[in-house]
């Protein structure tokens, strides 16, 4: 009843968990079994292991939280080698999310990738762009076409592109990337955001600038997601601020294929398990039979 | 022991001492000490839960002290015998019980909080060293399970007059115990080199997710980056690189 | 103290009543005195009366709330014979707010605005420009440049001009107004968001799109105040998501010379005075002697 | 009279029925029938307040008749005897009370909070129906101050079965007051039209702010735009107009 492909792969249900909220899964399969997911994001990979950003790195906020993790992670290597054959024991579709600083690092990590079982990547083009002086992939969509144009031809599996929400304008952003050959695209990462400490004068975060996640960012997220499927044909997957089922079926009424859960899982460990089972109970105490029969449901009307 | 995620009631909740106060829930919770639960008795805002250590476990019955720092330990203070509060735990690797010699525990405010638990737990009988802002709280359930207890105030109202790190003496124990603000472990950890006695300290960091997804807690050691609440929040003192 | 000079304009504290959230005072005035406030915008005013949108027009989210009031409002005229007489009793800067649908109607508007003794103009460019499809004055540069320099060359008043969010680059968008003649600017007004009914299977609000506000942008609201700060030299007034006075010094240290309280009127009647009174009390603890101090002080330091 | 933001002192909080609570709140509170209080019980988080009608005003005391519908009413329910709450109030325009004749109030579900003090403060003793779902709640307030009393219920188990317009007689009436669902009262409307007898309809609508600042709650009338909680939320049946 909940099942929905996405660009060819099979999801047994549309809730996946978002990158670098659930790192490799290992957490939560105390708390649940995986495979009771649609899918599940990995962390944000590059090609060498990275350290992330010192200082604070987490900072609450009204209705959700600021982070400036700054990609840590263990390389694709490692991921290949030590995370992935133990995700792959759950009955879930694995997606790697791929970050990078230049269009090398990109295409080498998802060389990498390619050889794996791994059914799709999720390209994440919020990272900082090294020879752009440092200002990301993901906000003009002429740099975001070229990226998505270099690793979509050596990428072997579905390309889904992660659209920032930073992006000067997000359909012109989904248009340039569907250009560019994305075969689907997921919204939104995080907010760029910050905060100030008022008794030390000083931002909180060491880099100033944090990326803000959760139910604050919702209602900007679901318009943008909206806005985005109205315009461009291929999937769509909806984030920001998900936190229950009612949440994920506004995401998918606006024309979402799936969702993911990303600051939710902060709250309630097996959150995904409620909005998954929330889905079910509402399509049945509605007489939905596929998730088809409401996808985008509100462009048809209006 | 994999932690999990579970709705306790609240016991009793009382003020032990101006902003600090003492939560029991019951039941059949675990957990060692120095581990941490991640507490929340609200529904949405504020957004994360808090983390809060064990302070001690008796009969299945946990027992947190904590002080009101802002509105989730405040919201904590408001709670009555009989409400409900969300726990997920035990969590985070805490300290080493294992322990042969003369043991030091030293701590600052409410950085007291796990060691009762630690003192009960502990083989040996320690030495107990408490640096408090103006006065000393909760050492009725400190006194008991320690060999020698040495206070100090800022205030000067009780023991030492100063900080306590002026009156430890790190090279009468093999082993030492921190807990405490940042600034004070510091100290702590200088003189445990310069004596070359093994410390432990417990770490704080903002936390997210509490169980090692986010990555929001980790601080850089010798061996690379760690999770102060997964590999912490206890560690081993020459680990920390204390970067600034 | 706490007194400040904007664009030539003395305000007795930093501390201004937003737009659209205060009416015209009258409401407020009987749970204090507004002399208090630093200042006050006026409703948004149109050359014409407007009724405003139909259907729904408050949504409530977490950390805040959708509306899509549609700048209903008497008009100019009316609001100067009607209003301002009974607004200019209070001993505190009024500043009103212009939006419009054409050039031509924001230049007639503050022609008749000009006439009166308001010393301070705020510019509302999100107003959905009729002559370029509905999209916002306040989203491209170019459009923003040609409406503020047009505006200016009548304005008899100081022109502050109130940005949006959702410009495609904030930074190039200050610029831009700053170029064109703005004495001033103030950010943010609301961000472009949403709200699904998933019973009734159709958008909440009738236009679809509805503007964001309250704690919940807080993070992104100050961020870009920083950023504008940090990129002109004329003065800028904070806006978003301020519900106490360290919320103020944030923005103030960001940068701004004043900020704007919107939402949280409605959570607290008289919570502009709570801010002012933690302003003061924080400078006194802090030992700072003048705004000046604090203002931007992060910049300095970074 | 001017409204007030003050603190106030739950003295009691209970279910009448099912989902139906009343809460009294003391003290010396004031205002009209049809007249509404903003009220808050929490921090930030829902971010608004909630509009709640006076129900009863005795000896400054104040009664709300609630019903729970989101997460704003559910937390009023579970606010105990001595907690204390914010109130923004009295608000709006109530119902005219130097009313001559004989008057008809017709009410759907919790639509009734405000009738009870409008039967209490009219002049004249006034029939009263009520529709109800499963069955009739609060009725004892009501009885004891109007002449007749006409009960409906969808589901037949009190009173008329079907709904309270099916026995509503208008004609009867020289005025009639209405609050409850939409749909009711555009029939009773549609109604009382037909009888040419004046109806007075508490509307509702989303609300931010309450006191007429925000115009978020403006509805077209035949008298141009007018604001529910300022003008309203009673307005002469005549002005509303319908667009859809
Ligand atoms: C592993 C661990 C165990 C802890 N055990 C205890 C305990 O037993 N008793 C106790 O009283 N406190 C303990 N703390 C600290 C406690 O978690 C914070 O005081 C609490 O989260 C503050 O929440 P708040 O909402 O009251 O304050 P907030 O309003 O969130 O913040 C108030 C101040 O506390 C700081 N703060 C917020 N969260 C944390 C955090 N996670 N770590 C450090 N500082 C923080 C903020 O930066 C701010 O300066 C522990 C922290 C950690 C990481
Ligand atoms: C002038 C006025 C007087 C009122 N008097 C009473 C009263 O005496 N007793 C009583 O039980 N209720 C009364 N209401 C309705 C009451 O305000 C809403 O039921 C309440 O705000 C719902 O809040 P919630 O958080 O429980 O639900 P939410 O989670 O906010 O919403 C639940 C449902 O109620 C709807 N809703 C939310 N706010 C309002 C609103 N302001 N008006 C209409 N629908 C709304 C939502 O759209 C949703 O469908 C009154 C409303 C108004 C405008
Ligand atoms: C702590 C944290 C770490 C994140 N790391 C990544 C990452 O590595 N790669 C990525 O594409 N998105 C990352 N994100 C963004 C989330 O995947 C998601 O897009 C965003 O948080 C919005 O969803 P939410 O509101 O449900 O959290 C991270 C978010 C958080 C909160
Ligand atoms: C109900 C409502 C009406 C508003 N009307 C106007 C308006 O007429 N003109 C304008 O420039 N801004 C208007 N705004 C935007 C506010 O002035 C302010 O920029 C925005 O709400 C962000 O601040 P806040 O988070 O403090 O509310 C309105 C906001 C709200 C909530
Ligand atoms: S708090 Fe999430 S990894 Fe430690
Ligand atoms: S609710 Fe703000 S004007 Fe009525």
């Amino acid at each position: 009843m909940t099942s929905v492909e996405i660009c060819g792969v099979e999801f047994k249900n549309p809730v996946i968990a978002a990158s670098g909220t659930f790192g490799f899964g290992r957490e939560y399969e105390k708390f649940y079994s995986l495979s009771k997911l649609g899918g599940i994001c990995t962390k944000g990979l590059t090609l060498y292991e990275r350290h992330g950003n010192s200082g604070i790195r987490i900072h609450e906020t009204i209705g959700g939280l600021l982070n400036s993790i700054g990609l840590e992670n263990p390389g694709v290597d490692a991921f290949i080698e030590e995370e992935l054959p133990h995700m792959e024991k759950h009955d879930t579709v694995i997606i790697a999310n791929v970050g990078g600083s230049t269009i090398e690092e990109y295409i080498m990590a998802v060389e990498k990738l390619n050889k794996t079982n791994i059914p799709m990547f999720e390209l994440n083009i919020s990272c900082p762009n090294v020879k752009q002086g440092g200002m990301a992939f993901g906000i003009k969509s002429d740099v975001a076409f070229k990226v998505v144009s270099e690793v979509k031809k050596v990428s072997k599996k579905p390309l889904v592109v992660k659209l920032s929400p930073n992006a000067e304008n997000i359909v012109d952003m989904a248009y340039r990337c569907c250009e560019a050959g994305a075969d689907g695209l997921s919204l939104v990462n995080t907010f760029s955001g910050m905060a100030i400490d008022i008794y030390e004068k000083k931002p909180v975060f060491e880099n100033t600038i944090a990326g803000l996640s959760g139910p604050c960012i919702k209602p900007i997220a679901l318009r943008m997601v909206y806005e985005v499927c109205s315009a461009v044909d291929i999937p769509v997957i909806g984030i920001g601020g998900i936190m229950d089922y009612k949440d994920a079926i506004e995401f998918i009424m606006a024309g979402a294929y799936g969702v993911q859960i990303g600051s939710g899982n902060f709250v309630k460990p097996d959150i995904c398990l409620d909005i998954i089972s929330g889905i079910e109970k509402f399509m049945k105490d509605e007489g939905i039979k596929s998730l088809e029969e409401i996808r985008g449901i509100i462009r048809r009307r209006s | 022991m994999d932690p999990k995620y579970c709705s306790g009631v609240v016991s009793s909740n009382t003020q032990v001492y101006e902003n600090i106060y003492e939560m029991k829930v019951g039941e059949n919770f675990k957990g060692e000490p120095g581990q941490f639960y991640m507490l929340r008795a609200w529904d949405r805002e504020p957004f994360l839960s808090r983390p809060i250590s064990i302070s001690n476990i008796e009969d299945g019955t946990i027992t947190f002290l904590y002080e009101v720092k802002g509105k989730g330990t405040e919201l904590f203070s408001k709670l009555k015998s009989g409400d409900s509060i969300e726990l997920l735990g035990p969590l985070g690797t805490g300290f080493p019980l294992d322990i042969e010699g003369n043991v030091g525990i030293i701590v600052g405010g409410i950085g007291i909080a796990p060691m009762v638990y630690l003192c009960h737990e502990l083989s040996t009988k320690a030495d107990f060293y408490g640096g408090f802002r103006e006065k000393s709280f909760y050492m009725d359930k400190i006194e008991k399970n320690v060999e020698n207890l040495y206070i100090s105030t800022d205030s000067g109202l009780e023991g030492h007059s100063g900080f306590i790190t002026e009156i430890f003496k790190p090279e009468k124990y093999s082993s030492v115990y921190t807990c405490g603000p940042l600034p004070m472990m510091r100290i702590v950890l200088d003189m445990c080199i310069k004596a070359n006695v093994p410390v432990y300290i417990s770490m704080e960091r903002q936390m997210a997710c509490g169980i090692g997804a986010c990555l929001g807690c980790s601080i850089l050691t010798t061996s690379g980056m760690k999770k102060v609440c997964k590999d912490g929040p206890v560690f081993k003192g020459e680990e920390i690189v204390f970067n600034d």
